[in-house]
C-alpha cells in the first residue's frame, strides 16, 4: 500500500489533527465525534451548516469547513457513513435559535444515521433540518435506487447554502437554495485506477491496465459499464454528453463547468479534460461563467475525474462568487 | 424451558459480540464482492466496544441492557449497520424495559419490534437481500411456537438457526436491492448478503452456546 | 498507462489550451511558443516576473501565472526545459521600462536555454536579470553537483516576487526579495511511486512495492537513498531533520510551513504528514505562522511528498500574504 | 582531397539528420538509466525540423547554412541538448560565414570553436561523462592533419570515427557529472553517455554516407 499512514485506524483523526493543526484559531477539532468546526460557530445569527459522511473524498467534506462554507462536518471512517452519535453531537455542537442545515449525500448510511440523530435532536427541542444531495447522472436508471448518489455536486450546494448563511438566511430560505442547486446540478465521474481505504491495505475493486470504469461512484461502486481506455476528449465526450442531456442544458444557459478530480490525477491532466470541457460547452452554447479544476471530491488515491455543470440564476451565481475561507488553501 | 433470562441473553449478546469479533477480515471479505468492505469493521468496531465496556453495562433489566448495547452500537458503527443494529437493539429493549426474564411471546414481539424499526429506517423489504431476509424468518419460527404449550427454547433457536442458514442459499442469486450494494445492481447476484451471512453464524455460534447440535444442512 | 490524453505530443498544448479557456479575458495564450500570460501585462509601471521550466511540475509554474505572481511561463515539454526560442520570445512579449525577472530552477537544460535568451534579450537592449533557485537539500552533497536543485520552494519565491513587482518594486529590489527568499527556504522530497511521462508511456524509474525513494526529485532524479516504506511520522521525521537543520531553523523563528503532494498523493494523507510536521515545528520552538498544504510543484502523477520550511522576516511574511489570483483556484 | 565544400557540409547534416530521427527511441532508452529518458526526443525534434525546412535552407554560404540549423535547434530543442547543439553550430557558422568551402584547418578552428562555446554554455570538461569527451578527440585528429601536406579529409573522418567509438567504452565507468545525470551520482557509472553514443553513431553513419569503410573496433 503505497500511502503516508502510520496505524490505519487513526488514519482519519490524524488527517483531523493535521487539518486543526493547519488552521488554529480559525477551526476547532472534537476528537471524541470527528468533529471540525468554526471557532467561532454556532452564532445565534446564522443558520449553522453541516455535513459528515464517509471520509476519503478530502477536501469534502470536512476540509471546507470555514468562514463562507460548512460550519462543521463529521466525518465517519474512510467510506463509511459517520456512527449516529458523531451526527447527533455535532448538530448540538452547532445549534442556533436560527436553526442547522444537514447537507447530505444520497447514500443509505448516511441517511440513516443522520435521520436517527435529527429525531433525537428534535426529540431535544433543536430546529434542524437536512437536505438531500444526489447530482450523479451515472446510476440514474436502476430502478429499485434509492435514488442518485451524491458526488461532486455537492461543492456548489455547500458553497451556495454557506454563503447564504453567512449572510443571515434563514433555514427555510437556506432549504430554498438547496434545493435549487441540487435541483440544476449534475455530475458523472471515471476511473482509471482503483484506490486501497488503509484499513483494507487492497485495492477496493479490479481494473485491468487498459481499463476505465465510466460513471464509477466515489465509493468505487461499479458505474454504467467497464471500458477499454479511451482518449481525453473521447472520454470527456462521453461524460459531457452523459451530463448535459440529462437536465437537460440548453443553448444560451449560464453555467458553472467543473473538472473534478478523484485524488490521483495530477492538475497537468485536469485542464487537459477541462479543454475539451469548455470545447464542448461552446458547442452546446453554454455560457461558462464559472469553472472549477482541482481536487473537489476526491476517492482516496484513484486516478480519474468527474465533470460536473451546475445551471446558474443570479442568486446562485451571486452566491458562488462570495468570498469564502476553508482549509484548503492555495495561499 | 420456555423461560429466556437476563443471564440468558447477556449469553446471547457476549456470543455474537466474539462471532463479530471473530469474523471481521470474513465478513468485510464478503461485503467486498459487492459493496464496500467495510461491513466486518463496522460490526467488529461496535461488537469491540460492548466487550470493552462489558462490566460496566447497565444489568438492571433486560431492557435496560439492551438499550445501553443499542447506544454503544450508535456511537461507534457508522455505515448501514450502525442505525440498522442500533434500531434493533433498542426496539427490542424498549419491550423489555424493567424485565428479567421474558417468553417466547416477549421475544416474538422483541424481535418483530426491532424488524419493524429497521424497516422504517431503511425501508427494506423482505427479498430485497439484506439481514432482514434472516431475521423474518428467525422471528416467524418463534412466532409459531410462541405460547404454544411445550415449546421449547432450546429447540425453537434449532429450528430458527436452520432458517437463517438456509436464507444464504435462498437470496444468493438475488439482485441486493440496499446499502451500498444495490448500486452494483447485477453484479450482486451470486454473491451472499454479508448480512444474512452474519446474523446465520451468530445463530450457529448461540447453538454451540446454549449446547443445542446445529442443525444439518436444510433440517427444519 | 493510466492518464488523461489524446496525442502524447500534443499533451503539454492541449494543457496550455485548457489553461487559457479556463482563464479567458485573465491570461493570453502564445501557442507557438507555449506561452501562457497576463492580459494586462507587460505594464510599464511594473517588473515583469517570468518562469519557464519542464512541464510536469503543475500548479508549477505555468498555472501560477496572474495577478500577484507570475507575469507569464513558457514551458517546455513534459520534464524538459523549454527551447531557447520559447525563453527569448517569453522575455520580448513581457518585455517592460522597468525591466524583466526570470526565475529559473536550478537544473543545467533550464539555465542554459534562459542564459543564452538572456545573452540574445540583452543584445536587442532588453533589461533583463535571472535568478537561480536552488531549495533542494537532498542532494547538497554531490560534490560535483551544479548546486542543489529548484523544488517546491520555489512557490515561495514567486509569490514573494509577484506581490512585490505587483506593488511596483524595481527590479534590483525584486532581485533582492528572491535573494532573500532562497537564502531562506528548504525542501526536501519522498517518492512512493514512479511517474510516467505521456511520450515515454513508461515509468521514469522502477520502485518495489515496499520501497521509497528519500531525497527524490521533482523528474524522478534518485535521492539519498532507495530505502523500504515507513510509517508516515518516520517519513516526516527524516525530511523535517534534513531540512531543519540545514539552515539551520531555530527556536523563536517565524517560519511558513509546507507539505507539497507530488501528485499522486490525495489530501487526506498530506494532512496526515501536516500534523507530525506541525508538531515537529513545535517542538523545535518554531512559529508557524503560515501554513501550504496541498500541490504546489509535482511530478505528474507521483505518489509522495515534500516538505518545505521558510524562514520569514516582516517584509517576506507581509509579501506571502498578499493576494494573488491565479490558475489554480479553489473558488 | 582536404577541400570540404557545402555539399559536404550538406551531406553531412541531412547524414547526422537521420542518424537522430532513425535512433529517437534508442537514444532515449540510454537516457533513461542515468537520465531522464529524453535525449532522443530532443535531438529528434530537432532535426526533425531540420528535414522539414530542408529545401528553405540558406544555401548562400557553409557559415549561413550552419547559423540556420543553429536557429532551428533552439527554436525545437528543449533541455541541455538545446543549447548544446545549437551552441556548437552557431560556433561553427560565424567562422564559416561566407565560405562555400573549407580547408581541415578551418574545420579545426570551427570544432575548437564549437568546443569552447559547448564549455562557456555548460561548463563540463574533457571526463565530465559528456559528447565533450567524443568532440575533444575528433577535433584532436582533425588538428594532428590539419596543414600536414597530403592529409587526407576521408581518412580523418575515418580515425575521427574510430577515436568517438573509443570515447564511449573509454567513459562508460566514469560517472557523470553534467545534465540531469549528474543527480544520479554513482548510479550513472557503467552505462555509456548518450551524448557521447550519439555522436558515435553520427560518426558512423558519417563514414557510410562518404563511402569510408567503417574502423574495425579500436582501430586508430
Ligand atoms: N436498508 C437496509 N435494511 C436492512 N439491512 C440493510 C439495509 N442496508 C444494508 N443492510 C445490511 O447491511 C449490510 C451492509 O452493512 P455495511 O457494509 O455496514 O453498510 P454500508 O452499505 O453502508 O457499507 C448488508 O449486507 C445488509 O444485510
Ligand atoms: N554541460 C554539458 N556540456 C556538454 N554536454 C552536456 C552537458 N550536459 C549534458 N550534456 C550532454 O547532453 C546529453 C543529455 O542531453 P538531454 O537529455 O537532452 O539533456 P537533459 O539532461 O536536460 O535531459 C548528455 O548525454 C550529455 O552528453
Ligand atoms: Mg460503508
Ligand atoms: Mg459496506
Ligand atoms: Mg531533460
Ligand atoms: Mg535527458
Amino acid at each position: 500500500m503505497k500511502k503516508f499512514v502510520n496505524d490505519p485506524a487513526k488514519f482519519v483523526p490524524e488527517m483531523l489533527e493535521g487539518i486543526a493543526l493547519a488552521n488554529e484559531g480559525r477551526l476547532k477539532y472534537e476528537p471524541r465525534y470527528n468533529i471540525i468546526y468554526r471557532a467561532d460557530r454556532p452564532s445565534k445569527d446564522h443558520v449553522s451548516v453541516i455535513q459528515g459522511s464517509g471520509s476519503g473524498h478530502e477536501p469534502a467534506h470536512v476540509m471546507t469547513v470555514g468562514p463562507g462554507m460548512l460550519d462543521a462536518a463529521s466525518p465517519g471512517n474512510v467510506f463509511a457513513a459517520p456512527p449516529m452519535e458523531y451526527c447527533l453531537e455535532c448538530i448540538k455542537l452547532m445549534n442556533s435559535p436560527k436553526g442547522v442545515l444537514v447537507l447530505i449525500n444520497n447514500y443509505q448510511g448516511d441517511r440513516m444515521n443522520w435521520d436517527m440523530a435529527i429525531e433525537m435532536a428534535e426529540a431535544e427541542g433543536i430546529n434542524v433540518k437536512s437536505f438531500i444531495i444526489d447530482d450523479d447522472v451515472a446510476v440514474q436508471n436502476s430502478s429499485y435506487t434509492i435514488g442518485r448518489r451524491g458526488v461532486a455536486g455537492n461543492f456548489f450546494v455547500m458553497k451556495a447554502c454557506g454563503a447564504a448563511a453567512e449572510r443571515g438566511a434563514s433555514l427555510e430560505q437556506l432549504l430554498d437554495v438547496a434545493k435549487k442547486v441540487n435541483a440544476n446540478v449534475r455530475s458523472m465521474g471515471v476511473a482509471l485506477t482503483s484506490c486501497t481505504p488503509p484499513a483494507k491495505g487492497k485495492p477496493i475493486f479490479e481494473i485491468g491496465d487498459d481499463e476505465m470504469e465510466v460513471g464509477v461512484g466515489i465509493h468505487g461502486e461499479p458505474g454504467r459499464r467497464r471500458d477499454k481506455l479511451k482518449p481525453a476528449d473521447a472520454i470527456v465526450d462521453e461524460i459531457f454528453d452523459a451530463v448535459s442531456k440529462d437536465l437537460p442544458f440548453k443553448s444560451g444557459d449560464r453555467v458553472a463547468l467543473m473538472i473534478n478530480g478523484l485524488g490521483g490525477t495530477p492538475p497537468s491532466e485536469l485542464y487537459v479534460l477541462y479543454r475539451r470541457a469548455a470545447q464542448r460547452a461552446k458547442g452546446l452554447g453554454l455560457n461558462v461563467v464559472r469553472n472549477y479544476v482541482g481536487n473537489y471530491c476526491t476517492s482516496l488515491e484513484m486516478a480519474g475525474a468527474s465533470l460536473t455543470l451546475l445551471k446558474l440564476d443570479k442568486e446562485i451565481e451571486d452566491l458562488l462568487a462570495a468570498p469564502a475561507e476553508i482549509a484548503v488553501r492555495v495561499f | 424451558m420456555t423461560e429466556i433470562t437476563l443471564a440468558d441473553v447477556e449469553a446471547a449478546v457476549k456470543t455474537i459480540a466474539a462471532t463479530a469479533l471473530k469474523n471481521e477480515q470474513y465478513f468485510c471479505e464478503l461485503d467486498s464482492y459487492a459493496g464496500d468492505a467495510d461491513f466486518g469493521v463496522s460490526l467488529a468496531s461496535g461488537f469491540r466496544a460492548v466487550e470493552q465496556d462489558w462490566q460496566a453495562l447497565d444489568r438492571s433489566s433486560i431492557g435496560a441492557f439492551l438499550l445501553k448495547i443499542s447506544l454503544i452500537i450508535s456511537k461507534n458503527v457508522g455505515g448501514c449497520s450502525g442505525p440498522i443494529w442500533g434500531t434493533a437493539f433498542m426496539r427490542a429493549g424498549a419491550l423489555s424495559k424493567d424485565r428479567t426474564s421474558i417468553t417466547l411471546e416477549d421475544l416474538d414481539k422483541m424481535l418483530t419490534a426491532a424488524i419493524e424499526g429497521i424497516q422504517k429506517r431503511g425501508g427494506a423489504q423482505l427479498g430485497d437481500k439484506t439481514l432482514l431476509d434472516a431475521l423474518i424468518p428467525i422471528r416467524d419460527i418463534v412466532h409459531d411456537s410462541a405460547g404454544k404449550p411445550g415449546a421449547d427454547a432450546r429447540d425453537v433457536l434449532k429450528r430458527a438457526t436452520a432458517a437463517a442458514n438456509e436464507a444464504i442459499e435462498r437470496t444468493k442469486n438475488l439482485v441486493a436491492k440496499r446499502g451500498r450494494q444495490q448500486f452494483v445492481g447485477d453484479r450482486s447476484i451470486g454473491t451472499p448478503d454479508p448480512g444474512i451471512v452474519a446474523i446465520a453464524t451468530m445463530m450457529n455460534d448461540l447453538c454451540a452456546q446454549f449446547g443445542v447440535a446445529k442443525p444439518a444442512p436444510n433440517e427444519n
